[in-house]
Formats: structure tokens, sequence, C-alpha cells
């Protein structure tokens, strides 16, 4: 029960939100915060009460019949996995609320619908184990996502907006295809339509058809996630999004991509996966390389943060196909921690906007004398970006180098080159924003306590996760055990 | 012994001629006479195909095409009135403001 | 008392933090207290821990602390614990000792600094680095408090951030370090791959058991680790950051040189000496870098104008010797070196600092001069601190250091003449470096009034510094003993050189050193200025003063193709395909909008054309 | 019999050539309604009287003295004519001369490719139609006064004009 | 051939269709009043919807050679109804805006639905012909009905002279297939297919030829090419119309007369059919990219539909008729929805049919602006909406029968789509240029709009009643 609520919270106070947004845009902003906290709590409550040794699959579960005509039931389940990334997705989205708490003024119930729209989604695609259930969930996430977009966004906000939406409805119905040929290849080879995660795991199929049916998944979570080629809709949107969008889309929309090759690229077809590994590798390792090399080169601070998010997400696409503990376990570990990192970095540039009203870095400089714990904090945050031991990045970063070392000693001294380019865009984001000469002689307010609040937050949880992160780890060891154990040939 | 191919033959000879008067004309009276020659082929085609099987069905189909024919002329002589009405010439081409 | 251990570092760390949150709202007083004080008791601890270490030593020469497992993933469990032995000991209390001499110093030397409370942050954080770099139990927190230092240097160099270039010093200083970081990284995951641990002591006994010497996993795991070490240590080829990172403040300066940082890839070796014992040809080629580099830098150091540059260059130059010493097994003297180096380079600094107060901040040499009488504490230091530098004999630290190390090199059986003649001709330069600099600081004409006397928080450290270079290498015998219980014994080739020889061939270097610049820039200085001033001697000397054009070749082969490159991709090329397709689409739109006419025949002709179409398909079909 | 059916043939084919190269409407419809009674002809060779009787009275007859009411309302006279004549360039005949000759020959070339279709020996006289109209196809007749009356409807509404003056402003609109 | 008391039952439906056209006639003659016409033609169709119940214990039912009464025929008799009931309530507002006479309208109207019936239960030639020439004929007048506007006499013009060379098309093509077969039942055709060594040379053309006139009524390219002017030139209502009820009837027919004969699987004409798939989804999705006439990009959109809709009759099988019957409820839905959408934001004098109509929707009519953004999500298939699982059953029935070519295209070609769409939404949803408000909507427009609304989110969320009935229809 609790799994439903998680989703159907959010869902039932966006559409209280946005009626109450007509008589008082605070109330709206406070059911909002309540609801997406709400859910923090009944995700932390579940986290608090699972046994990390516990015997099924699943921590919980939730199943209903749906539409029975093809097999679809409304089936959630929740393992360490998806429980760490919900605590992440409602974590994030009480600190978006927050971060857009005064940045919007426009359509403000309309705005805070979208937010809780979209968790809601998210939660879903991290709770769906019916593969139709979890395609709709995906599909969901994105209309209040192109809404967030297109109606708060910056300058280029149509573009952005559209691009983003084209590019993942249509690798969106690549996998749908892909599902869909793997319901009837389980059909053939059982009689039974289902979209049961369960029942799909292991379906016999060619050799040829696996290998189809996996690029299908791949290019959508490829998307997502984003993969070099594919990623070039990130920036655009990362760019134009409002706060609390930039937020969700690099702290929560990529995982989605990465959770879904967790899920469902390698425990469904494992053996096409093992094939392709070395492509993916190389483009893990090409989208570090080159995510930061084109961070380095931009003025544009939100386009600079977007940029290393592919980056470090080339890491995680890294380690989940270099298939092993290490770089698995490495490969989620990148992924709570470049959520939280990389959304504080977004915020911190939304609050930087929303002073100076530029996101040039040319028109920065020496803002440190002005707003000096604005500055720390970003200081912090590149610093977590580049991968600093003792921060929660490093973690996940090493582990997948040190478990990708084990598959192939020249990917992993070219990732470990991509950490050594880490610097030059973190080093370069700080200097040329917050170091220097005072140009343009601004003189901006400091981090209010609001924001100064969910700095500290983020900050305290980064530390946690690089100096204690072993009951992160210890959570989803046993789903990265049993992934681990599919690949071919263990 | 009736001429079925032969039959066959001129029907669809006609209809080529109604589809080339379709297209040639532009001047609407035309086009609905080329439809007109078209409609009668096809007639012309069901009572051959009912000849060849012996079955009246070909010629109540012809009767149906009359009908139909009846309606459409109808119709579409009202719309050139109306046209003619408002545009003062029954070119297709010059009555022409949609496209794209 | 050994478990206060984790006490040595924790407490600079949480009082970094203390700083770094609350500082901003803290008096300047309060300040100091705070920044100053942590480091005192911290270094008090690890006196206390010494003591009873020396006391009563643990059964197995070393004391574990383990604190929690920090990461636990299958097999990979590395922990936040220390491992305490003579050589960590030693080097943590040099390292915590210094700094808090060096941090008091700064409270009088940073006073009235917008940033002050930040300074004390960031310098508290570099030494809980530091010593977690020294304390670690495994490879992973080494690394922790390896990059840790990297980030304070880079911190602490670009400190007075308004100025654009010392950003760019700093810069440079965190990359260059990091690039032997990376090379260091990958080393771990050799290691790691192929032993099955990160803790260091498991590490050299699985290492020691399970490769030959010579093995091709042990050359490649010393290689990368010495890739990491000088990187920190500012070693050839990644020296270049050193001299530059004199950007920062004074005090930071001297932690860099004396205590923290440089000192890490030293330690980092000597740590890990079993690998480089079964590298042998990377153990070859740390005496070789060491060499290369104190010539080096001793050259440069002739050159500078600068008065902390010169400093700098002799840091390089001295860390050559103990990689030197390090390359020639001679473990015990590279440590010992480190600790006399220690002293007098922050000794140096803080002299140095004075200077440079006194003149506004005033660094070229040749502007000062004449300083003897009108700053004779500065002076007396200075001049203790120049003479163990360059290794006055029988009186000062350096000078035993140094000359165990030369009579190591003589006596190795990696060592060998050109070595030590490398050596030697470095005591000549190290000698003529420094006094060129004292010639012309202290002595001649007065160039720039003095504005500023230092105060008691200033002059006190300097002062025990000062003492410490001179008795800081009397009881040798004793430190190697010591030593020797956490490092290998230096392995003693057959009919070598007597340490008799070594001493005098050193004496001698240094005094020919001494002469040399008396006669060059005080008796007769006009000869320094020809030599200069001659078409050769410019271009030696610009070649030299640019530290042998590294930086401009680095500028040319890594730095500037990446600036190209990732301005040239700003736009992201990848895009472009997606522009094409859209282009393409919308050239697909034109083209078959141009059939919708609205002309009723021409819809007629499609739908005649489209069935003429559909018969042929279905005919030939 | 077969002299007949060619000749009738023929007529009806170059009556319609007639017709779709006139300028003058009444010309052509005249021609029209040779074609028409040439393909009555051909009904009636094929056996067919009954259809061959409506063909004359309704379509020669019935429909198109509706075009000849249509052209006598339009009165368009000579200037129209020599408008239509100026229209008739040989170059607009060319393309849908082309798609209709490829049209025709696929027609014809899987006619003559094929195997000859037996041929009916007897016609099918007006009673046996009439049967079949009011017994099988019952509905559809009635489908058929369906179709006549709305065929009747729509021509009402768009023939039937209002008052001048609302008209006016009807018309101002873009 | 007698008619029997059993075949009046079966028929109900489409009598009382008939009927209710006379009535309304009379209605007229009695007095013009154009809410009494609506109200009479309403009410028929709501007689003729309860009457599917009256008739279905009779099914399945050959009525004359010419009609089959069975579940099929019935449910989309059934939707053709409910379609044009939800067209009554939009045309009402819409024409109540203009001065002239409404009545003629919903005769007219009735006629075409009657058209429709009979089309979808036909299972003869004769039948299929009337049929279509009822919806033909009909529409004619619906479409050029404004006839003193220019566009919408342009609009019938094309209409009718196109779709009479079509419908030529389609009565030789059926002449021919006469002429091989001798016989004009579907299910006598379907089995003489189904034997060896028929007169190819003169079946094969008849199918390429009837081809034509459906492909002409269905929109679907190359036959494609009148739509937009049609759609941009009818009223916003009769748009909707021609969209939903002619082509639905249309298709339903094509499933039943093919899927009988089985004709679409003969190699040459699977080709045919594949090719004008491809080439629909392609010339739909790509000539509405920079349209900026809402109207024309809908109707482009609708040829990219039914191109889609081609796939899964491509594919067979037991899904096809499950995913044409649930696309097509959805179709309809997002479609009336839609044209609905411009009906009511269109004044007398024009359609509210340019992209700068809806620029800055949103902040001047929200809920209208979100009705209209969900029929468009629905149209590009967006979960929570009916689209979304419309275009799930397509791609299922695509994929059931390995159809991967078509079924990629179809996706990505979709993917194009929803680039047109966004572009819509992106109007609706940017700043507002204008002030204006817009016309008033009558309340029988809102409740129409309501009842799509909720059609299009309940059939997205649970579209289980809807499947399982679906399943439940047997061809006669």
């Amino acid at each position: 029960m609790i799994l439903l609520c998680l989703i159907v919270i959010p869902l039932i106070a966006g559409g209280l939100a946005w009626a109450v947004a007509r008589w008082s845009v605070a109330a709206c902003r406070w059911i909002t915060l309540l609801a997406v906290t709400a859910d923090l709590i009944l995700a932390l409550v579940l986290w608090g009460s699972h046994s990390p040794a516990g015997s099924g699959t699943w921590l919980a579960e939730a199943d209903w019949e749906w539409i029975p005509q093809a097999g679809i039931r409304f089936h959630l389940a929740v393992d360490g996995l998806s429980l760490l990334l919900l605590m992440l997705t409602f974590f994030l989205g009480v600190l978006s609320v927050l971060a857009s708490w005064r940045e919007i003024t426009e359509a403000v119930g309309f705005f805070h619908f979208n937010l809780l729209w979209i968790l809601a989604g998210i939660a879903g695609v991290f709770l769906a184990v019916d593969l139709f259930l979890f395609y709709f969930a995906w599909e969901l996430m994105l209309v209040p996502m192109y809404f967030l977009i297109a109606i708060w966004g910056h300058e280029n906000r149509v573009y952005a907006a559209v691009k983003f939406f084209i590019f993942t409805q249509l690798s969106g119905l690549l996998m749908l295809v892909a599902i869909l040929a793997l319901v009837f290849t389980h059909h053939s080879a059982t009689g039974a339509y289902s979209f049961e995660y369960g029942d799909l795991l292991g379906t016999a199929m060619s050799s040829v058809a696996e290998m189809w049916m996996m690029l299908g998944f791949f290019v959508a979570f490829a998307v997502k996630l984003p993969a070099i080629v594919l990623h070039t809709w990130l920036p655009d949107a990362h760019t134009e999004a409002p706060t609390a969008g930039s937020v969700i889309l690099a702290g929560l929309l990529l995982k989605t991509g990465a959770y879904g090759m967790l899920r469902f690229v390698l425990p469904l077809f494992p053996h096409a996966s093992a094939t392709f590994a070395p492509v993916a590798m190389i483009l893990g390792v090409a989208g570090i390389l080159y995510g930061a090399l084109l961070a380095f080169g931009q003025t544009d601070l939100k386009r600079l943060v977007a940029y290393t998010s592919v980056s470090h997400l080339g890491f995680v696409l890294l380690g989940i196909f270099v298939w092993n503990p290490l770089a698995l376990q490495g490969a989620v570990m990148t992924m709570i921690c470049h959520g939280i990192s990389t959304g504080a970095l977004f915020i911190l540039v939304g609050a930087l906007q929303d002073r100076i009203h530029t996101r040039e870095m040319d028109r920065m400089g020496g803002i440190w004398s002005t707003a000096p714990r604005l500055s720390g904090a970003a200081l912090f945050f590149a610093l977590a970006s580049l991968g600093l031991p003792g921060l929660g990045d490093f973690v996940g970063e090493f582990l997948v180098l040190l478990g990708a070392y084990q598959q192939s000693i020249v990917i992993a001294a070219l990732a470990a080159i991509g950490v050594l380019f880490a610097t030059f865009y973190a080093l370069q984001f700080v200097q040329r924003a917050f170091q220097g000469p005072n140009t343009f002689n601004w003189r901006i307010p400091d981090l209010v306590p609001r924001e100064g609040l969910v700095m500290a937050v983020m900050i305290i949880a980064l530390l946690w996760l690089g100096l204690y992160p072993r009951p992160v780890l210890n959570t989803f060891e046993p789903v990265m055990t049993r992934i681990e154990q599919m690949a071919p040939g263990r | 012994m009736f001429p079925i191919r032969e039959g066959f033959m001129i029907s669809g000879a006609l209809f080529t001629l109604g589809v080339i008067g379709v297209l040639a004309r532009r001047n609407l009276l035309f086009v609905l006479m080329s439809i007109e020659v078209m409609l009668n082929a096809a007639g012309m085609a069901f009572v051959v195909a009912g000849a060849r099987w012996r079955q009246p069905d070909g010629q109540v189909m012809f009767l149906f095409i009359l009908a139909m024919a009846a309606a459409e002329v109808s119709v579409g002589l009202a719309l050139v009135l109306e046209l003619y009405h408002q545009f003062k010439t029954l070119d297709t081409d010059a009555i022409s403001r949609m496209r794209g | 008392m050994l478990a206060l251990l984790w006490l040595v570092p924790a407490i600079p760390f949480a009082s970094a933090l203390a700083l770094a949150v609350l500082g901003p709202r803290m008096r300047a007083r309060g300040v100091a207290v705070v920044g100053t004080g942590s480091i005192a008791i911290s270094a008090a601890i690890s006196l206390v821990i010494a003591g009873t270490f020396l006391g009563a030593p643990p059964a197995s020469g070393a004391y574990t602390q383990t604190l929690w497992t920090w990461i636990d993933v299958g097999s990979f469990r590395p922990g936040i614990a220390f491992y305490l032995d003579a050589l960590s000991l030693v080097m943590t209390v040099v390292v915590t000792f210094v700094s808090f001499l060096i941090h008091l110093y700064s409270v009088e030397f940073m006073r009235g600094d917008e940033g002050y409370s930040r300074f004390f942050a960031y310098m508290n954080l570099f030494v809980a680095s530091m010593v977690t770099l020294l304390l670690a139990d495994n490879l992973l927190l080494l690394y922790l408090g390896w990059e840790g230092v990297g980030l304070c240097s880079y911190l602490l160099i670009g400190f007075w951030y308004q100025d654009a270039a010392n950003g760019l010093a700093g810069r440079k200083a965190f990359i260059v370090t990091r690039v032997g970081d990376t090379a260091m990284a990958v080393g771990l995951f050799v290691l790691f791959h192929n032993l099955g641990t990160l803790r260091i002591q498991d590490l050299m006994h699985a290492a020691q058991s399970q490769w030959p010497a010579g093995s091709s996993y042990a050359i490649a795991a010393a290689a990368l680790l010495l890739g990491g070490a000088v990187g920190k240590s500012a070693q050839l080829p990644l020296q270049t950051w050193l001299p530059d990172a004199m950007a920062g403040p004074t005090p930071t300066s001297a932690l860099i040189h004396a205590a923290t940082m440089v000192t890490a890839g030293v330690y980092l070796i000597a740590r890990t000496n079993v690998l480089f014992t079964l590298a042998p040809p990377v153990q070859f080629a740390v005496a070789v870098v060491g060499a290369a580099t104190l010539l080096m830098a001793g050259f440069s150091a002739l050159t500078q104008n600068d008065i902390k540059r010169v400093l700098a260059y002799s840091t390089i130059s001295q860390i050559g010797y103990m990689f030197l010493a390090l390359g020639v097994g001679a473990w015990g003297a590279a440590i010992f070196h480190f600790m006399t180096h220690a002293f007098f380079k922050a000794l140096l600094f803080l002299a140095a600092g004075i200077v440079i107060e006194a003149l506004h901040h005033e660094h070229n040499i040749f502007r000062m001069g004449g300083l003897r009488t009108e700053l004779p504490v500065a002076f007396w230091t200075f001049l203790i601190g120049g003479c163990a530098l360059a290794g006055l004999p029988l009186i000062t630290a350096g000078y035993f250091s140094k000359d165990l190390i030369l009579w190591s090199v003589a006596n190795s059986p990696a060592g060998g003449m050109g070595l030590l003649a490398a050596g030697i001709a470095g005591v000549v330069l190290t000698s003529f470096y420094t006094f060129r600099l004292i010639f012309v600081v202290f002595f001649g004409r007065i160039e720039t009034a003095v504005s500023h006397r230092p105060g008691l928080a200033m002059v006190v450290p300097a002062c025990i510094l000062a003492f410490l270079s001179v008795v800081g290498g009397f009881d040798k015998a004793s430190f190697e003993a010591l030593l020797n219980t956490a490092l290998p014994h230096f392995r003693e080739a057959g009919g070598g050189m007597s340490e008799a020889l070594t001493s005098v061939a050193a004496g001698l270097a240094f005094f020919a050193g001494l002469l040399a610049a008396w006669y060059a820039y005080l008796r007769n200085p006009s000869l320094s200025r020809a030599a200069a001033g001659n078409p050769a001697g410019r271009l030696l000397h610009r070649f030299w003063f640019s530290d042998w054009g590294m930086d401009w070749f680095y500028d040319r082969l890594f730095i500037r193709p990446v600036v190209w490159a990732a301005s040239a991709s700003k736009a992201d090329i990848v895009d472009s395909i997606y522009d094409g397709l859209a282009s393409a689409a919308v050239l697909c739109y034109r083209i078959l909008s141009a059939t919708e006419t609205g002309k009723l025949r021409w819809y007629a002709a499609w739908i005649a054309g489209g069935s003429v179409v559909t018969l042929a398909i279905v005919m030939w079909l | 019999m077969t002299i007949v059916f060619y000749t009738a043939s023929a007529v009806a084919i170059i009556a319609t050539i007639l017709m779709l190269t006139r300028a003058n409407a009444v010309h052509a419809l005249l021609d029209l309604i040779v074609s028409l009674l040439a393909v009555a002809v051909i009904f009636f060779v094929l056996g067919a009287p009954f259809v061959a009787a409506l063909e004359v009275i309704i379509y020669a007859g019935a429909i198109m003295v509706l075009f000849v009411f249509v052209v006598m309302l339009l009165n368009l006279g000579e200037p129209a004519t020599r408008a239509e004549r100026a229209l008739l360039r040989p170059s607009m005949w060319i393309v849908p001369s082309v798609f209709a000759a490829i049209l025709l020959a696929e027609f014809i070339w899987l006619l003559v490719s094929g195997d000859v279709p037996p041929s009916a020996v007897a016609g099918i006289e007006a009673k046996e139609t009439g049967m079949a109209l009011f017994g099988q196809y019952l509905i559809g007749v009635e489908l058929a006064s369906m179709l006549l009356l709305g065929g009747l409807v729509a021509a009402y509404h768009l023939g039937w004009r209002k008052v001048p003056q609302t008209e006016a402003t009807h018309v101002s609109h873009p | 051939m007698n008619v029997t008391e059993q075949d009046f039952i079966a028929l109900l439906p489409l009598l009382i269709l008939a009927a209710t056209a006379i009535a309304v006639m009379l209605g007229v003659a009695v007095r013009r009043s154009h809410a009494l016409s609506a109200s009479i033609a309403f009410a028929g169709l709501v007689i003729s919807f309860g009457s599917i119940w009256i008739a279905a214990p009779e099914l399945p039912r050959q009525v004359t050679p010419l009609l089959i009464l069975d579940r099929y025929a019935l449910f989309y008799i059934a939707l053709l109804t409910v379609s044009s009931m939800v067209f009554i309530l939009l045309a009402h507002g819409y024409f109540e805006k203009s001065d002239d006479d409404h009545d003629e309208m919903y005769i007219l109207m009735l006629v075409a639905t009657l058209g429709g019936a009979v089309l979808v239960s036909s299972s003869h030639f004769a039948s299929l012909f009337l049929g279509l020439e009822l919806l033909s004929v009909a529409l004619y007048g619906m479409i050029a009905y404004p006839r003193r506007r220019p566009l919408p006499l342009e609009a019938g013009i094309k209409y009718l002279v196109l779709a009479a060379v079509s419908a030529a098309f389609l009565l030789f093509g059926m002449a021919l297939v006469y002429g091989a077969f001798g016989t004009m039942r579907f299910d006598e055709i379907a089995a003489q297919l189904s034997r060896p060594g028929f007169d190819r040379w003169l079946v094969l053309p008849g199918m390429a030829l009837i081809i034509t006139g459906f492909g002409f009524k269905l929109a679907l390219a190359p036959f494609h090419i009148w739509t937009p002017d049609v759609y941009e030139g009818a009223p916003a209502p009769v748009t909707a119309y021609v969209a939903t009820v002619s082509k639905g009837a249309m298709f339903a027919l094509l499933l039943r007369y093919f899927y009988k004969t089985g004709g679409h699987q003969q190699a040459p004409l699977f080709v045919v059919f594949s090719v004008i798939a491809i080439a629909s989804m392609f010339a739909g999705n790509i000539l509405a990219l920079l349209q900026d006439n809402v109207k024309r990009i809908l109707a482009y959109s609708s040829i990219a539909h039914l191109g889609y809709l081609l796939v899964a009759f491509q594919a067979s099988g037991d899904l096809a008729p499950m995913a044409v019957g649930f696309y097509l409820v959805s179709y309809f839905v997002t479609t009336l929805g839609a044209f609905g959408i411009v009906a009511v934001l269109s004044d007398g004098g024009r359609d509210a049919d340019l992209l700068d109509d809806y620029r800055g929707l949103f902040w001047r009519r929200p809920v209208v602006a979100a009705v209209f953004t969900a029929m468009l999500f629905s149209l590009a298939g967006i979960p929570v909406t009916v689209g979304f699982v419309g275009k799930f059953y397509l791609v299922a029935a695509g994929a059931s029968a390995g159809l991967w070519s078509l079924v990629v295209i179809l996706v990505v070609t979709s993917g194009i789509g929803l680039f047109y769409y966004l572009r819509i939404v992106v109007a609706i949803y940017s700043e507002a240029s204008q002030a204006k408000a817009g016309p008033v909507i009558g309340a029988p427009a809102v409740a129409a709009l309501i009842f799509l609304t909720a059609a299009l989110v309940y059939l997205g969320l649970f579209p289980q009643p809807l499947l399982a009935l679906i399943r439940g229809l047997t061809f006669g």
C-alpha cells in the first residue's frame, strides 16, 4: 500500500495544488512541499523497515489487475536499488520545491502540478515491474517535464523542450516495440501474454532477436542516460529549464535511463548485453571524455553543468556494462551522488541567475567577494564533481574504474583521464564565475536561510556518502549481486 | 455470343477518355461531363460483366450508378451555379485559394 | 595513548569545518585561536603518541587503528583506518609540529586579511589531509589525503582569488599534480586487481610473496605510483607547478614546501619501498629523476629574481636529493633529509616572509639589499636556514642529511659515479644560489625602505626553526635506528667510498659555491652582470629562468590543443547530425508541400497516377 | 451483330473524344449524348435491352437536360467559348493523355494476356432485371431513394439563393 | 427473397436513421427551427443507438445479400451514431453563429450517417457502393454548406469532383471483380479467391482500382492530396465528421472486406498496402511539419493516422481487428475533440484555424487549452490518453505479425509527428499575444467536450472494458 501511496500522493496533491493556487499561492507551495515530504518519509520508513538479508527478490510489492486482456497488471515492487532511487527522487523533490519557492511567479499552480506529476512518473518508473506499466510511467513523466521547460524555461525554451520531447519519445517508442517483441516471443514460447518482469526474465529467444530487442531498450535508456551521440538534447534541456526542472532532469530523469539498463537491459537480455558490452563501454568512455571536454569549452554555466552530466553518466554506462560487482555498485553510487552534486550545482546556478540575470561566465567573476556562502557551496560541489575523495562522487567513480580495470586496462585508463579532465572544467567553473576580479561590480545578496538549508543538507549528504557509504552500498548490494550473476558465463 | 472481352475494352477506353477529360479540362462543366463519361463507362463494365455471367445483377448495378450519377450531377450543378455567381468563372484553376 | 591517534587528523579537520561554517562570523582572535590551537593540540597529541610509541613500541613495530569500514563491495573493503609505525610517526610529528609553527606565524602574517578565517580553514584542512595521508592504513585513504593536499594547495595558492594570476597558479598546481594522481590511481587498480587488497602492509607482503623481483606487475605498479610521486613532489617532468605556487601567501608556501604536499611523494615511495625494490628499473628511474631534477632546479634557481621562486627551486632541488636517496635504497636517508629540510625550508620561507612583509610585498631580490642591519632577526634566521640548505659542514642539520645521501649514493649498488657527481654538483649549485640570495638581499645597498617589523608571533617560530635547523641533524644514529624498524636497512655495496671522503667532498663543494657567490655578487657584481649579458649567457639565463622551457613546451603540447579542442567543439559537433536530420525533414516538407497546389486537375492527376502505380505494382509483382 | 457492336463502339469513342475537345459547352453536350446513345446500342448488343432503354431515357435524356439547363442559366455565350478555346492548348493534353494511355495500356495488356472469357448465349430480359431489383436488391433500391433524397436536399440548399442584401454581407467575407 | 420481421428488427438502427432524416424534413416543413431540427436529429440518433440493444439478440443476421448485421457492424454503427451525436452538439453552437438555414445540415448528416451504417454492415458491392454514395453525396452538401463563403464552396467542388472520380474508379474495379467471379457478395468472392486459378487478369486490376477508391476515401497516400483543402475549407464540425465518420466507416469496411476475402495477404496487394501505409505515414507527418493552419495540420496528421491503422490492418491475425477497433475509437474521440475545439473557438465569419489563433490560449482559456492539449497528446500517443493505448495496440498488432519494418517506420514517423503537435502546444502555452477571449461556448458543445475528454482519459486509463467488447466482436 505504501508503494501505491508513493505514486498517488503526488498525483492527488498535484491536482490539489493546481486547484488551490487560484486562491493562495502559498498554500499551493506548502501542499507540494508536504506531499513530497510525506513521500520522502514513506520511502525512509520503507528503508528503515527493510531487512537487507531479505528472502525474496522484492522488499515490498503491490499487485492489481489492470488490462487482463493483454496480461497487463498494475504491479509495483521495490528492491534495494529502486528504494534508494525513490529516496533520491523525493529528496531532490523536496529540495527542488524549496529551490523554486521564489523563482516561479507565473502560473504557480500549474508549475507545482507538473512538478508533482513528474515525481509521480519517476516514482512509477522506479516501482513498476510490469513492462507496460513501466512504459506508461516512462512516457508519463515526459509530458510535465516538457511543460516545465516550455513554460517556465529561459530564452530558448521552446526549442529545448521540443528537442527533449522528441528525443525521448522517439526512443521510448523503440523501446515499446522491443517490449512488445519480447512479450510476443514469450507468448510464442509459453502461450500466455504477460508483461510481468518476473515472467519475462529468461525468455528463450534467438540471439539475433535478443540483440535487436536489447537495442530497442538500450536506445531508449541511452537517450535518457544520455550516452554520447544521443546526448544532444540534454545540454539544451538543462540549460533552458527552470531550476527545479534542471535539478529533476539531471538528478532523476537521467537516472531512470541507468535504472532501466540495470533493471531491464542486463537481466532480460544477458547474452546480447554481453556481446554488446564493449560498444557500450566505449560509448561510456567516449561520453566521459567528450562531455568533459565540452564542459570545459562552455561559457554558459548551466550548459557547463549539463555537459558534466554527460561525462559523469558516462561512468554509469561504463560501470553497468563492465558488469562486475565493483563496477555495478560504483555505477549506482555514481547515480546517487551525481544526482545530489549536480542537482546542487543547478540550484546554485539558478540562484545565481536569479540574482544577476545571466548564466554567461564572461559576465561574472569575483562573485566570491559579494556572496561567499554561495561561492563556497559552488566550490564544494565543483569539487564533488571533479571526484574529490571523501565526497560521494569519488566512491562511485573509483569503484567503476576499479571494476573497469578488471575488464580492460585501456578503458580504465581512458576513464581515469576523464577524471583528470573533470578537474579542468570544475576549476574553470569556480575560477571564472566566482574568483578573479569583480569586473562587473556585482553586489548581490548571499544565500538566504532557505537556500542555505538546502545547500547544507546536500553538503552533508555528499560528505556522508563519501565517508560512510556502507549503508547505501549494502542496500543495493543484493540487487547488484543478482544482476551480476546474470552475466553469461558466471 | 456476346463480345465480352471487347466490351471490357470499350468500357475501359471510355473510362480512360473520361479520365483524360477530368485531368485536361479546366472548365468545371466539362469536368462534370467527363465524370459522367467515367461513370457511364463503369456502368457499361457492369453490364458487360453481367452479360458474361448472364445475371441481372450487372444491370441492377447500372441502375444504381444511374441514380448516383443523377444525385451527383444535381449537387454538382448546384455548386457550379453558386461558383459562377461568386467567381464569375468556371475555371477550376482560378478558383483555387487553398494550397500548401 | 596510541588510541588518540585518530584525533591527530580529526582535530584539524573539525576545526577546518568549524572555521568554514562559522568563521565568517567569528572575530579574528577567535579564528586564530581555533585555527592555531587545533594544530597545537594535534601536534601535542602526536608528541604524546611519539613518546608512548618510543617508550613502549608495539610488538609488531606498528599500531593500527580502524575507525570504520569505508567502502564495502565484495572483497574491496578499505577502511577509514590509521597505521602508525616509525616512518609515519616521524613524518606526523614533524608535519604537525612544523605546521603548528607556521600557523603561529600566520596569525600575525595574515592579520587584517579579509579571508582570515578562510585562510585558517584551508590551512587546517591542509594539515588534516597531510596527516591522513601519512597515517593511512590503505592506499585509498592515502589517496584521499593525497588529493586533499592537492586541493588545499590549489585553494591556498589561489587564496587571493581576485588576482586571476593566482587562480591560474592554483589551478596549475592542482591539475599538474592530478596528472600524477591519475597515474597513481591506475597504479591502485593494478595493485588491487593483482593483489586483491589496498591495505599497504598486506600489499607489501603480498607483493613480496607473489611477485618476483623485476616482475612486470611490480614494474607497472611502481612506475604508476612514481607518476603520482613526481607530481606531488614536483619532480621532473611535473615540477612546473611549484614555482608558480609562490602566488599563495608565504605561510602557505612554507607549509607546502616544508611540511606537507611536496614530501608526500617521498613518503609514498618510502612507504611502498617493497614495490620499488621489486622493480629495480623503476627504482633506478627514481634516482635518475632525483638527480636530474636537483641539477635542473639548481640551475633554474640561479637565475630567479623572485625570492620565493629561488626558494621554490631549491625545494625542487632538495626533494630531488630525497628521490636520489630513495632511488639508491637509502630510505632512511631520504626521510632524514625530509626532516631537516622541513625545518630549514620552513625557516627560510618564514624569514623570507618577514622580509617580504617588511618591504610591502616586494618579491624582487634586486630591489632588496642591505637588510642585514634593518631586519637582524630575518637576517640571522635566514642565514642559518641558508647554511643548513647549502650544507655548512658540521654545524647544520642539512649538512648531515645531505652528506648521508651522498654517502649512500656512493655506496649503494644502485648508485654510481654519475649520480654521485650530480649530487656533489648539486651541492655546489645549492651553495651558490643560496648565498647569491643572501648576499643580494642582506648585503649591499639598501634599495627599499623597511616599513614593518615582525612581531613576536612571527619571530618566535622562526627562532625555534632556526634552532632545529642547527641541531636537527645531530642525532643521526638513533634516528636511523628508529626508522629501521619501519624501513629496510640500507644495503651497502662493498668497496665504496668512506664516509669521510664524501663528507669532505660535500664540504668542499659547499665552500666552492659560497666562494663563487661571494665573488660574483659581493666582490665583483659586474661579473655576474657580464655573464648574464653576453649572448650565450642571456640565452642560458632565459632558458634556466623559464624552467628549461618546460612550461612553454607543455603549453604547446597539451594546453593549447585541449583549449582549442574545447572551444572548437563548444557548439557540440554531434548536434549537427540532428540539425542535418531536421534540415532534411524540412526539405522533404518543402518538396511535398509544393505538391499541394490547390489545383483540382492536379489533384485528380494524383489519384489517376496513384491508381496507375497501384496497377503497375499489381501487374508486375 | 459484331459489326453493329464495333460501329457503336467507334461512334461512342469518337463522340467522346469530340466532346472532350469542344470549346462550346452545348456542342460538347451534344457529342456526349451521341456517345451515350452509342453505348445504349452496345448494351442492346450485349443483351441488356432494359438498361439500353434507361440509358437513353435517363442518361441521355434527363441528366443531359440538366446540363443543358445549367448552361443556359449561366448564359455563357460566345466570349466564354473563346476563352475556353484559348485554354485548349495541345500541351494541356499531353500529361493526362500519357497517364491515361498507361492506364489503358496496362488494362488492355491484362485483358489480352488473359484467357478469353466465356460468353453467354442469351440476353437478360427486363423482367429478370426487375425481379432482381425488387427482390434481393430491394434494400438497395430503398438506399438509392435515400441517395436521391440526399442529393435533392444538398442541391436545394446549395442552389437556393437568399435575398441579395444578406448575401452581399456574406460574400464580403474573405 | 423476403424480408422477415427479424430482419426488420436487425435493421432497426438503420431504419431509424432513415426515418429520422424524413422526420427532420417533415419538421422543417412545419417550422424552420434550428433547435428543433437539431433536437429531432439528436433524438433520432439516441433512439437508433438504443435500438442496437433491440437488434442485438437477432445477430448475426444476413438481411438480403446486401447487408449483414453482426456484432462487428453494430459496434461500428454505435460508434458512428455516437459520433454523430457529438457532431450535433458541436454543430449546433457553430452554425448558430451564422444566419442561414441550418436544418438541411441535420438531414444531410443523417443521410451520411445512414451511409456509414450501411457501409459497415455491407456484405455486397451494391450496398458498399450505395453506402459510400449516401455518405459522399450528403458530404458534398455538408462541406459546401456555408456556400456564401468561398472556402467551403471551393472545398465542396474539390471534394465532389474528386470523390466522383474515385467512385468511378471504385465502380470500375468492382465491375472487373464481378466480371471475374460472377458474384458481388464478399463471402462468395472470398471463397473464390481462396481457390486457385481464378481470372487474375481481371481480379488484380479490379482490386487495384478498388484500392484507389478506398484510398481516396481514407485519404491514404498517394490519394491523400485532396485532404488538406477539404479539411480547411469545410466548416469545423463537418471537418470532424469527414475525418471520423466517413473514414471510420470506410476503414471498418476495408477491414471486413479484405479480412473476409483475405485479398490483402496476396503478395501483390500486400506490397501495395505496405507501400501505401509507408507513403501515408511519411507524407502525412512530413507535410504537417511546418504547416501554420491547424485544420491542415490535423488533416495531414489524419493521413498519417490512417497509415498507422494500415499497419495493424496488414498485420492481420487476431490482434488486428482489436487494434483497429480500439484505435478507431481513440481516433474518433480525439479527432472529434480536436476539431470540436476549433469549432467552439470559431466565430461566424471564419474558422479559428490559424496557429496564431491559439497563441497564448492557455493564459486566456486554460480549460479549453487543457482539453485541446489532451486531444493533441492523444493524437501523439502519450499515456493517460486513449491515443496511447491505441498506438500501443497498433504496434502490438504489427509486432505480433513480425512486420518489423512497418512498425519501425510507424515509430519513426510518429516521432516526426510529435513535432507538429508540439508546435500547436507551444503556441497554446506561449505568451499571450492578443487579449481576445474568443466566443462564448454553448452548453451543448461544453457537454460534448466534457464527454470526449472523459472518454479520452477513462479509456486511456482503463481500456479493459472496451477491449473486451471489441474482442467479442465477430464477423457474421
